[in-house]
């Protein structure tokens, strides 16, 4: 197994590198991506290496970097695009959800709109506003969009890369609070197909669910649990639509009781989904309601409280607690 | 009508008039086939009026009054252009090849496209106004990327001209030089809204603000149109940029059929553009300066009249797809959901898979 | 008690027009509600009565709409906004997530967000493509809006001016295809508070919750269900956020079973979230997991075929079935 | 830099220019008055970079290089007028009255807005690019609605003027003639694009084919900003419309402190621009036209000096807030989600109410 050890985002670049070698119509798209390599350096370097047509800097403007997407799609190329922050992919909202997710269906097949749209996302790095949203519900909730979310660097790496190979448009979310963390990527081969969800630990008294930014949280939550007595099985759901609940069934099923975990509000979130499947689906197995650790029901906070806002380590194991609460 | 910005050939009552920049390239044949054209999508228009006043079509929307901005614009596309309607290019459309039949499956609530655009390189109608201007601008990014001589138009009404999309479009096309051609049928009303509110100056000029060269053709003068969208285009496929066109015309009838003009617009008004009406000056040039013949135009009226009463044939004739085809194309690949949805429809016994 | 018959766009309009008497800030924005009176003719007359500055024909701009709206809001106006359809509120997403949802917060309270957003919404008119969009998850997912449906022109009446003389930023979603459905209005006070959900029929096998357009499909099942001796109990959410959940509670603990029902996608939406919350609070009273009824995820189909994406008497008795066939 | 589209009553050098539109009606006092504002925003400036450098801020925006862009529009403002700026205002808020501190609330991440706008007539910062235009205009058909002789002011850079809302506001400003003045700093950069990607044109030359006045003024020339500014102010007042600003000048330092401008742009350009010091040439003018000595200056330099220590101060004291406060003001009433964060986080001990 060839691996290696990289950031995050230094997978992200590679991946989207080596995307661009294997296929001329990979472009890639967004707001300073090109000399400065991204506010996330993302980026970094690609503009040099494959010229400033498939490396493009663009004006201001989330719509147009989307709709021109679009277009370009129907040409027959592929555009990553990049949102510099989560809160600045509303301009684009409307192109997403009335075009870009609906072109292939109007057309009947005649339009592939392989895009990505990538989206930094989540809290946890001291920003001012509009630079810690968590969207993927909006996009979730959207049909003809499929939404994933990566959270470790070989998972950066190779979902990328299985992004922009796949013929449907993606939303690709990025915890940008991991950007800067290390870890093992092999390349090789990837370990999961693109919409599969992943067991990160195994464990027999509650199933933890949650992705992005809050798989580290819920590791450490893992660790402490663990000091305490408490078992916890945690899968990342990788994919957040459509979700692959099967592992998730079969954690279920085991374990009895489930907790899912995500910065954004709850209310018609992932998490509701997540409740919604996994409750219908395991109907029998459950002895306890599926609980949901979330951000609160407020716009962002200034980030000196945002560790507050984000589900911590002891919001987890609270709802770790509440679920084990339940007598059946 | 006299006005100094306003790129005109033909006036309304047929006679020819010379302007600086433009001059009409078109022989008699020529002349009379955009007649042709025109007497046949206006047909086309009033044929889907009556389809749906019969209850066939859940609604349409009329091009009576734009037929010269759109054969004009549409004739002077190449095969190789590409372009990007909103919902009421029926003209362009049919100059695209599109069968008419396919226009009406939109409006017949039996697709959300109706062709495949791709074949007729006419992209499936945009109903969220402004949406197709940055399709339009990424597609011809794309040629440039490509390397090819080709153009791409869009098309937006006045009202779609205050959009955000569309502006970010200018902005955009600029910035790339992208090889496009913006054409604003400004019909002077948006649904019930004044193209006064829109803008206070004449919209074309706006394009200039932008850095590119908007122009003002009268868009009930076929020849006009025809010259200023061939010049337009040309320039773009050789890497002058982009233009925005502005077709100065107007909506003759409602805005679709489910609107109603006379609670915000005067007779007056629409008595006046009666006398512009875009196909009797090319008639009148034609008889004058032609010699064309009442059997030539005889002719046209019966290739229009066989049209129609094949575009009602092909209309009634299309059924309801089955329930099941709501699933088809609504992902390029295979989705959980989707194949839920199926099985459930399936179960329902909504869909038999008899069809 | 003075009741009076009348059509739900009726309704709206006489609500507006009772708000605009009581209070010279209440404007009115949109494309075509003036003259025209808008294409529902919602706004019918109103521009006569009370002139072009109070009554605003708008360039078609929908995130113009509503950022002006933002800026009366803080000049001390309270505006409702009229977009023409559902599928045309996109445009104006950005500015209603990050400006009319959070000003409020960011300005420490001295800015009162007392708008409205009026959206005609669902399907069931046999429109073309954009006309008969579901959006209301997106803003109940959202923070800082308050989200609500009326089902009945009574409903309408009184939710409009109860939304206009709210302080928050509120999202009015109208079933489009009951505009021209009569009912009795009572004249003389509202029979809800903005924010309570209704019950609109006792019984006691399950609990069935919807709103706007799916409760006539809803009543009408439950006459069906009764004639085969199923006794269905009938919630009308009407405020999807925040949600009503206690006589929702006191539904199902006396049923055991609920099934929800929206013409939105099931993924993240409403359902979801009812699905999430109620299973969590009638954990020990529930004999079946809660079954969504919904639309399916796939961009809105042309609308020769919208009866069967939309929830039917079928699909909701087989929603019914299902919950019933749950054993426990 | 001679050019003839640019006003400006001051060179480089300091010396007076004349222009056939507009005249400085300042007198030496009222100058002065205008170096103070600009040594002390600088010096806030300065002083906020070095709290970040010592992590006292998460972030700072620097201004350095636009201090005549905003002194001058700054006070050129009347008490009723009513503003929206973006993250960069910090010379508009100096104007306003804001206290410095209040300003640094969102850069300390302390919160999200940092005084009341409705007390300073002084909108919430605005990051979302293009955004705060619109609320301008909307802002702007109130006062309208009133029938009160206000202005309305909105700022945004080069960058923000390629957003949808940003043209849409535009349309709207022009439609209803609303008494809003657009005031663009063109400081060349939008974080690393530069301003030539924005547009190809001049920005100001945009305003016209909306259909109302562009102007673009010596951005550096704190005299040609405050007379442009005050007449196009002046002119909204009295139901003159809209103006569009556009303040040709340069960002000296980084986008943020976040930004490493050498990725992007060459020394030689910063070099350039080094020369046209808006500070330099109005202290030069003072010198030389009005005898102001150093004591005078110095006095100034005291100033700016005491207002950074107690703003150091004051920025230090500006506790982490209590967690419970996020859920203040997300509604304006109560709300079941609020009531049930609020009691989870008083249960899990994270606010112990002890604030
Ligand atoms: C974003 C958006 N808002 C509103 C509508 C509803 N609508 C459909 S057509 C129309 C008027 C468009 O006027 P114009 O652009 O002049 O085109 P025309 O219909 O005159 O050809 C409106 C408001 C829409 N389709 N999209
Ligand atoms: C809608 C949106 N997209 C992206 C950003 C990220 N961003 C913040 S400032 C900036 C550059 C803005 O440039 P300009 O408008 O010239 O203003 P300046 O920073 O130069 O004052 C960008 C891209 C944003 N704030 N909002
Ligand atoms: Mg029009
Ligand atoms: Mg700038």
């Amino acid at each position: 197994m060839a691996t290696t050890t990289m950031t995050m985002a230094k997978a992200l670049n590679e991946g989207l590198r080596r995307a661009m070698e294997r296929d001329k119509k990979v472009l890639l798209m967004g707001e300073d991506i090109g000399k400065l390599g991204g506010v996330f350096r993302i980026t970094d370097g690609l503009q040099k290496d494959f010229g400033e047509d498939r490396v493009i800097d663009s004006p201001l403007a989330e719509s147009a970097i989307v709709g021109t997407a679009v277009g370009l799609a129907i040409r027959g190329y592929r555009t990553v695009c990049e949102m510099q922050f989560d809160g600045f992919v509303y301009p684009a909202f409307d192109q997403i959800v009335s075009q870009v997710a609906k072109l292939h269906k109007r057309s009947d097949g005649a339009y592939t709109m392989g895009l990505v749209i990538r989206l930094p996302f989540q809290g946890g790095i001291g920003a001012i506003e509009h630079h810690s949203e968590s969207p993927e519900a909006y996009f979730a909730h959207t049909a003809g969009l499929r939404v994933v979310s990566c959270s470790t660097p070989n998972d950066a790496y190779w979902m990328i890369q299985q992004a922009i190979e796949h013929d449907d448009p993606i939303i690709f979310c990025e915890p940008k609070s991991r950007y800067w963390e290390k870890g093992e990527v092999d390349l090789e081969g990837p370990s999961h197909e693109l919409f599969e969800s992943a067991r990160r630990r195994e464990g027999t008294d509650v199933t933890v669910i949650g992705y992005g930014a809050s798989m580290k949280t819920i590791m450490r939550a893992a660790d402490t649990a663990a000091s305490e007595g408490v078992s916890l099985e945690v899968i990342d759901a990788r994919s957040l639509s459509p979700l692959d609940l099967e592992p998730m069934i079969a954690s279920i099923e085991k374990t009895g009781r489930f907790v899912t975990v995500q910065e954004a509000p709850h209310t018609a979130s992932i998490g509701s989904e997540l409740v919604a499947e996994l409750t219908q689906r395991c109907f029998y197995s459950l002895r306890a309601p599926g609980i949901r650790v979330s951000g609160y029901h407020v716009p962002y906070p200034p980030t000196r409280l945002e560790e507050d806002y984000r589900p911590s380590v002891d919001r987890i194991l609270d709802g770790v607690d509440r679920v084990m609460g339940f007598e059946s | 009508m006299i006005d100094e910005e306003l790129v005109q050939l033909l006036t309304p009552e047929g006679l020819r008039v010379g302007h600086p920049e433009y001059a009409s390239s078109l022989d008699g044949e020529e002349i009379f086939s955009l007649y042709r054209d025109m007497v046949i999508v206006r047909r086309l228009c009033n044929e889907s009026t009556s389809l749906q006043r019969q209850g066939q079509l859940a609604l349409w929307a009329p091009i009576q009054g734009q037929e010269a901005a759109q054969i004009g614009a549409g004739r002077a596309l190449q095969p190789m252009d590409f372009t990007f309607p909103t919902y009421r290019e029926h003209g362009i459309a049919w100059c695209r090849g599109v069968p008419p039949e396919d226009v009406l499956r939109m409006f017949r609530a039996v697709s959300n496209g109706g062709w495949n655009p791709q074949h007729f390189r006419h992209s499936v109608p945009t109903v969220v106004l402004g949406n197709q201007a940055l399709h339009a601008v990424g597609y011809a990014m794309g040629v440039q990327r490509d390397g090819a001589e080709e153009a791409v138009m869009t098309f937006f009404g006045d009202g779609a001209s205050s959009q955000g999309d569309t502006l970010e479009s200018f902005v955009w096309a600029a910035s790339f030089n992208a090889p496009v051609v913006f054409f604003c049928q400004n019909n002077q009303w948006g649904i019930s809204t004044p193209s006064s509110l829109q803008s206070k100056v004449p919209l074309y000029r706006r394009a200039e603000g932008f850095g590119f060269p908007g122009v003002r053709v009268d868009g009930n003068d076929v020849l006009a149109v025809y010259e200023v969208t061939k010049k337009a285009l040309d320039n773009a496929r050789v890497g002058g940029g982009p233009t925005m066109i502005e077709a100065y015309t107007y909506r003759m009838g409602a805005h679709t059929t489910s609107d109603d003009p006379t609670r915000y617009r005067i007779d007056a008004e629409v008595e006046v553009w009666k006398h512009r009406d875009p196909l009797e000056r090319v008639k009148a040039l034609l008889v004058r300066e032609y010699q064309i013949k009442g059997a030539a135009f005889d002719q046209v009226n019966h290739e229009a009249e066989a049209m129609a009463l094949k575009l009602r044939d092909d209309v009634l004739a299309m059924g309801r797809p089955d329930p099941i085809t709501m699933f088809d194309h609504a992902y390029a690949s295979e989705h959980a959901l989707i194949e839920e949805g199926r099985r459930e429809m399936l179960e329902l016994g909504i869909s038999g898979g008899a069809h």
